[in-house]
Parts: C-alpha cells; structure tokens; sequence
C-alpha cells in the first residue's frame, strides 16, 4: 500500500508564525478599507465591486492559508471551491430570479396597479 | 443446478403471453370513449393552439424514440438469449457508436427546442387593444370574475365572446390555486401577492360550457374547485353582459320576498353580495345572479332550489373543509328547514 | 525533527488525505450551500423593507422625503468584526502548536480562540437585545426575519465551535493530552472555526457595509 | 471460516443488543433494508387506499382530508423511507466490499446514520396519531402555513424531514470518504465498479442538496411558529421562495433516487449477458453529467409559476439536455446486450425491465420539459405516471433486480427463481397496467391530488382499470414477501460466487465474514474476477495478520435518541429538546471518549 501514500508526505507546509500574523494584520487593514470605503461617499457608485473584491481577498486568504488549502491535496480544493462555485451560482439565480421577475418594484408596477392600461409584455 | 429452474420459469411465462394478449384486446375495446370535456388535446382557444405546435412535435419524436428503444430492447432480449452453443463476444465499448449515440438526442432535442421557444414568445406578446380585461381571483375553493372595465363581477361561471381576446389578471387571496380551461388554454397559476396573467382568444361560440379546473393543490376542497366557460357570440356575450351589469332581481312570489326578508337579516349578507341590495360582503361568491348560474358551489351541484337547499342548509356535506359556515338550525346554524327553502327560492329568482 | 513525525500522513488512504480531514472539507462544502441559501433569502428579500417602507431598516433611508435612520452599528459591529478575524489568527497558532509539538502554546492559543469567541457571542448578544428594544424582531417585517435567522445561525455555529474547542482544551489538560493524533484533531477544529470566520467575512461587508 | 483467517476480536454475533450496537457495515445494510422494505409496504397500502377511492366516479370510501394526507404521506413514505433507504442498504452492505475495504470510512457515524433516520422515520410515520401532512409532498406555502394549516401535520412534516435529511447528510459524507480514500490497492476511480460510482454522486449530491431543504424547513417552522414572514405575502414575504428552495433540492433529489437503480443496472446486466459492460467510461461520466445537469433545472417543476420567458427558457433547455447523458447510458446498457448471452433469470429480467420502464418515464419527462406543453400536463396524472415509471418502474424495478443478485452474497441463499419469475411478470404487467394509462388520463384533463370526480368527464374506466393494476402490483410484492420468508428458512447453500459475476464482493464468502476479507484482494482490471480467472491468478493467502475491527458501540443509538428527542421540542414541549441535549451532549462526550481500539 505504500505507494498510494507517498506523495502525501510532500503537503502539509504552511506558513511562518510571522507570515501568520502578518496575514492577520492585512486582513484587518482590509476590513479597516471595506470600513473606511463604505463612509465615503464618492465611493457610492463603486462601493458593491469594491466590497465584493475585497471580501473575495480576504476569503481567499483564509481559506489559502489559515486553512492551509494552498498546501494541501487538490482534491480538497476542488471539492471545496466546486461546493462554493455552487452555492455563488444558485444565490445569484435567485436573486435574478426574484428580483427579474418579482422584485418589489416590477411586482408594483406589474400588479396591484388595476391592469387598465395595457401591461407590458412579460419579457423578463 | 439453476439452469433447469429457470427454464421452467421460462416455459410457465410463456404459457401465459397469449392469455394476455387477449385480455389487452378485451380492455381496449372496452374502454372507447367519446365524451371527453377537459380533454387538453381538444383546440378551441388560441392559447392551446399555440402551444399544439411544440406539443405535437414532441409526441411525435416521444413515439419515435419509444418505438426505438422498445424495438431495440425486445429484440436484443430475443436474440440474444443464452442458448446452446453460444458465447457472449467480448467487447468494451465503440467511440464511434457513442458519437452517433450523443448526436441523435442532441438533434431530437433541438427539434423540439425550436417550436417551444416560438410558443414562449408568441405567449409573450402584447395584449391586444380590444381585449376583455378580466382579473380571475382564486378563493378555497371557488373563483371569482371581475370585468374591470364593464364593472361586473361574477362566481364560478365565466362568459366570454368568442374570437375576442380575453386577458386575465390572476390573483388569489389565500393559497396557491391554478387557472385551467384545458380545451381553451393550458393553465397557469394564481400565487397570492404576484398578478399573473394569460390570455387567449376562444376559437367559437358553442352551447356547452367549456369545463375549466383548479390544477394546483389547496386545500381540503380542492378537487371541488371547478369552474365553467360559456363563449358567446359577440352580439349575445354584450346581452349576457348587460343582464349582468343590472341590480338582483326583485322577488316574483310571496316565497321569495319572505326570503329576501330571511336573506337580510341573517349571516348571509356579511359574506355575499347582491348588486342593489344591502348585501355587500365579500367573504363569498357574488349573488346578485346566482339564479342564472347553471350550477353551484363551483360547479360541483347543478343549480336548483333542491341543490341550494342542500347547499345552504350544510354546504360542507356537499363539500368537504367549505368556508361557509352551515345555516340549518340542526347542523348549528340559525335557520329552518322552511326558511331556508325561502332563501332558496329567493336565491334560484335572482336571475 | 519531532515535525516530522507529528506530521504523519494518513495511513492507508488512496488519496493521502487523511478520513476525517476529507469528511470535514466536504461538510464544509455542504455548509457552503447551507449559509448560500440563507443569504439568497436575505438577498431576495432586501429591498422589500424600503418598498413596502416598514421599518426599522438596515440603513438610512429616505421614504417620501422622510429620513428613516439604519438600525445597523457599524462601529460596533466592525470591532466584532475584527475580535472574530484574530479568533482566526489564535486558531493558526493553535494549529501550529499541535502539530509542532508546542502543547503550551497551542493550549493557550485555544483558550484565547475560546475567550475571543465569547466576546464575539457577547457582541452578538448585546446587538439582538438593542435591536429588540428599538423595535426589530423577528416579525416586525422581512429584514429582521433574514437579519436574525442570517446571523443568529452565524452565532450558532459559532457557539458550537466554542463549544468544540473547549472539548478540546479541556481533553489536552488529560495526562497524556491529545495523543499522538493532536495535529489532527486541533487542525480539524480549526478548519471549521475558519469556516465560521469566512463566514462572517462575507456577512459582515453584505449586511452591514452595502447599502 | 472467518476465525481461521485472522486473530479477529470477536463481538456479540447475536441477539437484539448486538444488532442495536452494530457498527458493521453489512448489518447496518440489512437494518436498512428490512426496515425500508416494511415502509415501501405501507407507502404501498397508502396507494391501494388511494387507487380505492379514485376507482370509481364520485368514490366514497376516503373523505377528502384523509386523502389529502394519504397521498402526502404516500410519497414522502416511498421517496424518504421506503425508495431512498433502500438505495442506503445496498450501498451500505456493498461498498466496502465492491472496494475490497473491511468497514467504511466511520463506522459508528454510518451507525449513527442509520438510528437518526429511524427517529426521523418514526417522527414523521407517527403523524397519523395526531395530525398527517396533508399538504403535498412538496408542501407548497402558503397551504402549509400557520393560517391555513394550523394543525400540527406540517409540523411533523418540517422535524421529520429535517432530522431524515441529517441523517442522509452524515450517511453521505461518510460514503464519499470511504469512495474516495478507503478503496482496495490497484482499485484506481476509472476500476470503481458502476454501482459504486453511483453512490459517489449520490453522496456529492445529497452533500450539496439538502442544505437548501433545510433552510427551507426551518424558514417553514420559524414563519409557522415564531412569527416570521418569509413565505407571507401579506408582509412581503413571497410563497415562490418556498418552491425554489424545495425545488433546489427536489430535483438533485430525483437523481438521488434513480442513480442507485441505475449503477445496479450496469452491475447486473454484464453478469448476464456474460461478457463486459460497454463503455464503462461513457456510463460514468454521464452518470456526473446528469448529476451535474440536475442542479441547473429545478425551475421546470415552475414552469406554471408566472417565471418569465427567459428563465423559463433556459430552465427547458437544460432539462432536455438531461436527456442526452441519459441517453448515452440507455444505449451502453443495450450495447453491453449486444452481442451477449442473455440469461433471462429474475435479476437480469428486472433490469432489461428498467430499461424499458425507465425509458417511458424519461421520454415523459422531456415531453413536459417543454413550458408549453406543460403549462397542459403539470398537475396532471401525465406528471403522475411520469413520476412513477422513473420511481416504480425505475427505482424500484432496478432495486428489486439488485435483491434478486445481491441475495446470496447476503443471505447465503438464493431466492426461488419460479416465485421469483411469477413476481416478475406480475409486477411488469401490473405496472404497466397502473401507470400506463395515467399518461392517456392526464392527458384528458385529470388533475392530480383530486379524491373524487365526476362521472361525466370520462375517466371512470381507466381509473377502475388502474386500480386493477395497483392490485396486480400488490400480488407481486406479496409474492416477494412470501419468497423472501421461504428462501429464510431454507439451508444456506449459496456459493462464493454463484453468478460468476466479476466484481470484488463475490471475492468473499456468502455471506461475507464479518471483517468481509481474509486478505484485502489486489485489483489488477476493472472487472477484477474476471481478469483473475481468465488469467489463471488465485487469491491472496492469508497472512494470519491481526484484523481490527471497531468494537460495537451503544453511543450512535443514544446519540439518535438525543437528537429525535430533540427534534420533537417544537411540536411537544420545550423540555424535550433540553432533555434530547442532554442526552445528545452526553452521548458525544462517550463516544469521543470511546476507545476504537
Ligand atoms: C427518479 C426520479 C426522476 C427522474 C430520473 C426524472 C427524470 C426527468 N424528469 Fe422528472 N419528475 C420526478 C422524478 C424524476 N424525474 C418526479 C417525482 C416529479 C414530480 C414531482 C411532483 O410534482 O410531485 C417529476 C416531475 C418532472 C417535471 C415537472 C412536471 C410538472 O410538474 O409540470 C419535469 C419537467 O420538465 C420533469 C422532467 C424530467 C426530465 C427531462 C427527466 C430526465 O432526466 C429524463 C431523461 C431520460 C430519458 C429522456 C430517457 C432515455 C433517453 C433516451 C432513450 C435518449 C433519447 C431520448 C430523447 C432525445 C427524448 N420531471
Ligand atoms: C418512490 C416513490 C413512489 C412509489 C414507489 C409509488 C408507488 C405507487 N404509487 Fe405513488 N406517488 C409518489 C411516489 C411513489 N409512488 C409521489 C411522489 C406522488 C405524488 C404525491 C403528491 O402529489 O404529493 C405519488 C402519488 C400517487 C398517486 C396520485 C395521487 C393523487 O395525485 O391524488 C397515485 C394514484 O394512483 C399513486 C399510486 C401508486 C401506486 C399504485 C404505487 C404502487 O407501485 C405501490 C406498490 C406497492 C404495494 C402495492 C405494496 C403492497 C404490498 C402488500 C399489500 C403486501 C401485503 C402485505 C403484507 C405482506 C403485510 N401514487
Ligand atoms: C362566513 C361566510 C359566509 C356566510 C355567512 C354565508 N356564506 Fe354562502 N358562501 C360562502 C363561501 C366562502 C362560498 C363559496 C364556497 C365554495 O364554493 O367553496 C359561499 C357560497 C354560497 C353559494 C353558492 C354560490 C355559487 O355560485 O356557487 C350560495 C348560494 C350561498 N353561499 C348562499 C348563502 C346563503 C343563503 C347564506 C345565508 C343563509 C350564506 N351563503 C352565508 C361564505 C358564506
Ligand atoms: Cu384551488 Cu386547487
Ligand atoms: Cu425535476
């Protein structure tokens, strides 16, 4: 059996205790830019993006290092990242979904208004 | 050791094809029927003639592909049976025949794409300027029709012209119900808190009704959520409508005046309307016409003094989880047998 | 080095990784799904509040000329926030010290990944009663509903791993500690209290910081 | 004999208290299976009640609201307790031994599996004593919320499947590590018998598909009980949410369902048709293909709904695309007939029987996949026989093909072929006879989840015919019933390797030893003995080696006990959940501490 175990010997690196609190300082310097980009408000227009970029960042990091996914087996960052993908995928379906289809403003418009004028056609 | 099992197995099923063969003929032949009112592959509205196309094509590849697979299956069992003498050839597999065997659903698939999607559109166009705007609001276990434009509104049975279009608003203000006239148009449902809608052009005028039904689970009474569809002519349907648009009618006998009387003072009057009167709750279906109906309680009892009798007198023996509560003194309710055959007569005089 | 030997790899595995290292990256995966669809509900449901304008709501908001202020504390919540990322980095030492043959430091950095974690549930505690007082519930309108289910499972999970990791402590305090398989355990642990901690990474900037 | 082979440890081997505190896969199979064949045979009694009443116009045999609850109960029965525990059974008696591995990956948590998913079933079977479901399976808001179902059936319906789908959770995780890390050396994933390929995705696929379910149960129980408003739409809350999120999860639920039949299937129809399966790769991966597919097509159970023509669109056009990996594996099966000497015994009949049955259903499936067509056949009895030729004449036509071959391996005894093959023919005529017709009934206009209907609409005749059918099909599962209790009581006589079937498990004794492997065998081919025999290699010898096997453990009982009682605190009273923590906590901390040595 010895040769299906061998390259495991190979993962399990890892960073430095001081690679480690140095990725913790970053991470906070982050959160402090998420903070700070939220208050001003020049940044309104570009405020979503920018979260999102940052958020996706500082996941990556946790995962990649705190949770040492870099240095592992691929396997387990394919399933794990599949599993995310998956989950990214069906939340914006639905938000799609509701906010296409039946978000509070088309639901108004569509709806509780009496249907005297001709509705537009229900081209999502 | 196992082999002369099964062969005898073999031989008893055998024995037995032939029996079944003419059992399947017996059946058949019995089972011709004609009279087939919500049948979906009968076209009379526009909504079902369009989505014919895509419906057809699809049976026909379903039949093809059926034929096939059946075909393949029966004759590789027959074929291929172990026998004396023969050996299995041993192979893994064939890219080639993988290929041919992606391709074809690929192609059957979109043949059948092609014709769903022009339907999709096509369900998706404007609705036309002369249209009859109709908002079709679900209750458990009845529907009610608003015209909104002529102002009137009615329980159960809707009439419409033909060749016009008629566009509904779907609503519901409790569960989930759907909105189904099969012959007319496939359904769609009524969500509460959305508007849906639909459209379709009846086809023809024709006596009988068209047989419409609620499709989406609701409830206790849901397979007694029935509703009818009467198409006009243009010149009748503005009749109908007119009738419609008036006051109730005024009681013609004693009988019925004395259950006008009854009607007014009882409970029925915080759930009903009649157009006119001082009956105005909305809890259950619009009286003002009820007399004309031909049927009640959703299409469930044809419309009669003796039917409505019944009804008012315990409508949950007719129909099961009711929302009306029962009116016979002996069920609980407040009144007797002899007034409610005065509202029942009342009730059968709003013409 | 006695790394080495703490490091073992998993014995008699095909894939080398070890059985219940592979069964907490799936379970992972599984969670993924789980806080997706809570926060897919949450996203469906975010600007009802401002269209039907009941509040309280999440942020300032103007309604028919009407300023409607965010129940939302920001302040607060970043400083959570920031209690719940160095959780995180006490939790890599912990891991560090198991599988590095530190018992000293690796108990430590669990007691104060546990004490770090309270203080994020006392956050949390403290913010659920706030709001209760000015007015938000659960059924007060669609944003509490989705804010408390969001985030109290957030705390739940939380509470759990509290709960995982003071096991821990408390089974390294035995005589012979962990045993052999310290790296492991306290690494599988780990993984999870990050998830927990990624978790909020993406709950913080979605509820609190977008308007 | 087992002890021979190794310096095994030996645990209890009988009696009721080993059987409560097995940790061994194989009987962990067998509680499986006996258990969710006693549900298949109540959610069977369900639909002759149901098939009773619609016999005739206007029947009067059910009143509406036990109807209502009989058809809910009827498919959450068969789909969660009957059809799905069945798939668990085969996978847990044969997974370790297809893979030439003595346990799976976690012994106590399969254990722990098995006794949650008996409390989840008795939570939710115990609902006739209060109040059943009678919402639908799929139990659509807001019919199933506080205002108009305030009964305590939804409630039961919300814990028992919340608890149903922990279980199939744990189970899942645990058979993809297994899968993945415990396979027997040179048993590479491209040498994975099918069956085992199958369980691999179902596992992915319930991993990934139950927490959808679970966020929308417990929005259900927190809107019904705690005074939130996600599914009311007089505060803003919206009922779609509800059917997305169910249907999230549905329809990978489908494919649960069917890829067990489906890997059994290619299992058998090679060992009978003596030769190899034709393109095991192509079966593979569109076996990953429809499980891939399967999670972006949910939207066609809403094609009704008002979903706009976009959506609508490109949730049809996905569906049918399932068609085609489902395709593929259609063809191989008749590509691995080809050519072969097929020995029509009961096993092979029920698979080329699968075939056949699933085809129509499949057929049907892509018919409605179209949103014009469906907006005719949804919530009719054409969705009803579609469901049931993919889950009677699918699932369960492949499950009762894999008991018929899986048998000796696990009984030591053969079933009685005459029996067998009268049951065949029996259910394969009764099917037909049920279901085909409901395809012509659907199609006249008969809705489903209707307890009665008029005389004049036409449908009497079939109905009465179907119900006919429903009674035939029951002959045949009695005939089981009776064949299984005869074969039981007989002598195990059963060899090794009755069928000559190449894969590992026929490697071992029937019944397998309980460390299933004197000397974990070498895989050299993907059908291993096969390969072996034609190349003249004989097994490995033993060594006489020490077998660990994990000694059996009451804790994965008392930890299930916890957490049912748990569960019940919502629908009883507050004090069970803190007593079921008690004793779930209690029963952690043991088996922590458990020693497995
Ligand atoms: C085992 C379970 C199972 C399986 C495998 C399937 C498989 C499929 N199902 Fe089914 N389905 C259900 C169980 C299942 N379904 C259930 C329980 C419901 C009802 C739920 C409820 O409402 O209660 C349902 C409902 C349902 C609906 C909703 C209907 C409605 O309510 O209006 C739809 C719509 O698209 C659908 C489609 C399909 C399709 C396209 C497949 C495909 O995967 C089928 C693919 C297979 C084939 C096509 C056959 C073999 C292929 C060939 C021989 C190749 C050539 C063929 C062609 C090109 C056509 N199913
Ligand atoms: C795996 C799933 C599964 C299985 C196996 C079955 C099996 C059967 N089903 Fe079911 N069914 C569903 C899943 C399933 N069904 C689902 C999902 C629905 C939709 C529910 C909804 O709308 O919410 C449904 C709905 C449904 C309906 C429609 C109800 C309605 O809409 O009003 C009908 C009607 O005929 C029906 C009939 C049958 C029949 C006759 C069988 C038969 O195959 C059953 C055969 C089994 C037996 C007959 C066992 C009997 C054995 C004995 C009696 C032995 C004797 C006893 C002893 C030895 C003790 N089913
Ligand atoms: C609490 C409300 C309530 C009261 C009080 C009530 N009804 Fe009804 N009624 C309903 C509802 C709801 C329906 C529709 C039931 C259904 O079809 O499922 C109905 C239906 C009817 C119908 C059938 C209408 C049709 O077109 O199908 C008649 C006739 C009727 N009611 C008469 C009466 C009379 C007469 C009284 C008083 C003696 C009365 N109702 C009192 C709620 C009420
Ligand atoms: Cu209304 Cu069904
Ligand atoms: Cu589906």
């Amino acid at each position: 059996m010895a040769h299906q175990t061998q390259h495991a010997a190979v993962a399990q690196h890892g960073l430095t205790p001081r690679q480690y609190i140095m990725l913790g300082v970053a991470l906070t310097v982050i959160t402090v830019i998420e903070l700070a980009a939220s208050y001003i408000p020049a940044l309104t227009p570009v405020l979503v993006p920018i979260l999102l970029a940052l958020t996706a960042i500082k996941f990556a990091a946790v995962v990649g290092y705190f949770m040492h996914l870099r240095f592992e087996d691929g396997l387990l960052a394919k399933v794990f990242t599949s599993s995310l993908i998956l989950a990214i995928l069906i939340l914006v379906a639905l938000a799609a979904l509701f906010w296409g289809d039946y978000a509070p403003g088309v639901r108004a418009a569509r709806g509780d208004a009496p249907a005297s004028a001709p509705a537009a056609p229900k081209a999502h | 050791m196992d082999d002369t099992r099964w062969a005898r197995a073999r031989a008893q099923t055998q024995r037995f094809l032939p029996v079944m063969a003419l059992a399947v003929v017996a059946v058949l032949a019995a089972a011709c029927e004609t009279n087939l009112p919500q049948s979906t592959t009968v076209i009379e509205g526009s909504h079902n003639a369009t989505l014919w196309v895509p419906y057809r094509m699809v049976f026909i590849l379903a039949a093809i592909v059926f034929v096939a697979v059946m075909a393949l299956t029966v004759i590789f069992s027959i074929t291929y049976r172990e026998r004396p003498g023969r050996t299995a050839r041993q192979f893994h597999g064939n890219t080639r025949l993988e290929i041919v065997w992606t391709l074809i659903p690929i192609i059957i698939v979109t043949l059948i794409s092609v014709p769903t999607v022009n339907a999709i559109v096509a369900e998706a166009q404007p609705i036309a300027a002369n249209a009859l705007r109709v908002d079709a609001i679900g209750h458990q276990w009845w529907f009610e029709f608003v015209y909104l434009d002529e102002k009137v509104t009615t329980a159960n049975e809707l009439h419409i012209p033909e060749g016009r279009e008629v566009a509904f608003n779907l609503k519901s203000v409790d569960v989930i119900h759907s909105f189904w006239v099969p012959q007319l148009a496939g359904k769609t449902d009524m969500v509460p808190g959305h508007v849906n809608d639909i459209k379709f052009t009846a086809l023809r005028a024709r006596p009988e009704p068209y047989l419409g039904q609620c499709a989406e689970f609701c409830g206790t009474s849901h397979a007694n959520m029935r509703f009818r569809v009467f198409v006009h002519t243009e010149a009748d349907f503005a009749a109908w409508l007119k009738s419609a648009a008036a006051n109730g009618a005024n009681p013609a006998s004693a009988l019925e005046k004395q259950g006008q009387e009854i009607f007014m003072r009882s409970a029925c009057i915080g759930c009903h309307t009649v157009q006119g009167s001082a009956a105005a709750g909305k809890v259950g279906p619009d009286l003002t016409h009820v007399g004309s109906r031909t049927t009640i309680g959703s299409g469930i009892l044809v419309n009669t003094p003796e039917t409505l009798e019944k009804w008012i007198a315990n409508s949950a023996d007719v129909k099961p989880g009711s929302k009306m509560p029962p009116m016979a003194k002996s069920d609980g309710g407040a009144l007797s047998k002899e007034e409610i055959t005065a509202v029942a007569a009342y009730l059968s005089g709003l013409k | 080095m006695a790394q080495a030997v703490a490091h073992a790899p998993a014995h008699g595995t095909n894939t080398g990784i070890e059985n219940r290292k592979l069964l907490m990256w799936l379970f992972l995966g599984s969670e993924c799904l789980f806080f997706g669809s809570l926060i897919a509900t949450y996203m469906v449901f975010k600007f009802d509040v401002i269209a039907r304008g009941v509040g309280p709501f999440p942020h300032d908001v103007m309604i028919n000329g009407v300023l409607h202020h965010g129940i939302l504390d920001i302040p607060t919540t970043s400083a959570s926030t920031f209690v719940l990322l160095m959780s995180s980095l006490t939790m890599v030492f912990a891991v560090y010290g198991a599988q590095h043959a530190r018992p000293t430091l690796m108990k430590l950095s669990l007691l104060a990944t546990i004490v770090l974690g309270l203080v994020f549930l006392g956050f949390q505690v403290y913010e659920f009663v706030t709001f209760v007082h000015e007015g938000l519930t659960l059924s007060t309108n669609l944003f509490g509903a989705t804010f408390f289910l969001l985030t109290g499972f957030h705390g739940t999970h939380v509470g759990v791993g509290v709960l995982y990791l003071i096991s821990m402590l408390a089974a390294s305090m035995r005589r012979n500690g962990l045993g052999a398989d310290a790296g492991a355990h306290v690494e599988i642990a780990g993984l999870y209290w990050h998830f927990v901690d990624i978790v909020w990474i993406v709950i913080f900037p979605l509820l609190y910081l977008m308007p | 004999m087992a002890t021979a082979a190794g310096t095994l440890a030996h645990h209890a081997e009988s009696g009721v208290w080993s059987w409560l505190t097995t940790v061994d896969h194989k009987r962990i199979g067998v509680l499986y299976g006996i258990t969710a064949f006693s549900f298949f045979i109540w959610g069977g009694v369900q639909a002759l009640l149901i098939r009773t009443q619609l016999a005739v116009p206007n029947g009067e045999v059910i009143p509406a609201t036990l109807y209502n609850q009989l058809f809910t109960m009827h498919a959450l029965t068969m789909i969660f307790l009957a059809v799905m525990p069945l798939g668990a059974s085969f996978s847990n008696f044969l997974t370790p031994l297809m893979i030439g591995a003595r346990d799976v990956a976690f012994p106590r948590l399969n254990a722990l599996s098995f006794w949650v998913f008996a409390g989840g079933a008795v939570i939710l079977t115990s609902s006739f004593f209060f109040e059943a479901p009678g919402a639908g399976w799929f139990n659509y808001v807001p019919l199933a919320g506080r205002t108009y179902s305030p009964g305590q059936g939804i409630d039961f319906y919300v814990i028992g499947l919340t608890v149903l789908g922990l279980s199939s959770l744990m189970a899942a995780l645990n058979f993809a590590v297994t899968i993945m890390n415990m396979r027997a050396p040179g048993m590479t994933m491209m040498r994975l018998p099918v069956f085992i390929w199958m369980v691999l995705i179902i596992s992915f696929l319930l991993i990934l598909a139950l927490p959808p379910l679970t966020v929308a149960l417990i929005e259900l129980l927190f809107d019904r009980n705690y005074g939130t408003n996600f599914f009311n739409p007089a505060e803003g809350g919206d009922p779609i949410l509800w059917q997305h999120l169910f249907w999230i999860f549905g329809h990978p639920e489908v494919y649960v369902l069917i890829l067990p039949a489906m890997g059994i299937v290619s299992e058998v129809l090679p060992v009978f048709s003596r030769k190899p399966l034709f393109g095991y790769s192509a079966i593979v991966f569109a076996g990953m293909a429809i499980a891939f597919l399967g999670w972006a097509v949910w939207s066609h159970h809403m094609f009704t709904t008002g979903m706009g023509a976009v959506p609508r669109t490109i949730f049809a056009a996905n569906t049918m695309l399932i068609a085609v990996p489902t395709g593929v594996k259609i063809f191989n099966w008749l590509g691995t007939m080809y050519g072969g000497s097929l020995r029509f015994n009961t096993a092979m009949s029920f698979s080329v029987a699968f075939i056949a049955l699933f085809t129509i259903g499949g057929i049907s499936g892509v018919m409605h996949a179209s949103p014009p067509v469906d907006t005719q056949q949804q919530d009719t009895y054409f969705i009803i026989a579609h469901l049931h030729y993919v889950l009677v004449g699918g699932a369960v036509t492949g499950i009762f093909s894999g008991i018929f071959y899986w048998f000796p391996k696990m009984t030591g005894r053969l079933l009685d072929e005459r029996l067998g093959m009268t049951q065949f023919w029996l259910w394969f005529i009764g099917v037909n006879m049920t279901f085909f017709p409901m395809h012509y009934l659907g199609l006249v206009g008969m809705p489903r989840r209707i307890y009665t209907y008029d005389n004049d609409l036409g449908w009497g005749f079939w109905n009465m015919f179907e119900t006919v059918g429903a009674f035939v099909i029951a002959a045949s599962v009695l005939l089981f019933v009776i064949n299984f209790f005869r074969t039981m009581q007989q002598e195990p006589t059963a060899s090794d390797n009755p069928w000559d079937a190449p894969t590992l498990e026929w490697a071992t004794s029937s019944p397998p030893p309980e460390h299933d492997f004197d000397v974990i065998p070498v895989v050299r081919a993907r059908d291993p003995l096969w390969y072996n025999r034609d190349h003249n290699i004989q097994a490995e010898q033993p060594t006489g080696e020490h077998i660990h096997l994990p000694p059996p453990s009451y804790y994965p009982l008392l930890l299930a006990v916890g957490v049912s009682v748990l569960a019940v605190g919502p629908i009883s009273h507050i004090a069970f959940t803190a007593l079921g923590a008690v004793i779930a906590v209690y029963g952690i901390w043991g088996w922590a501490l458990e020693p497995t040595e």
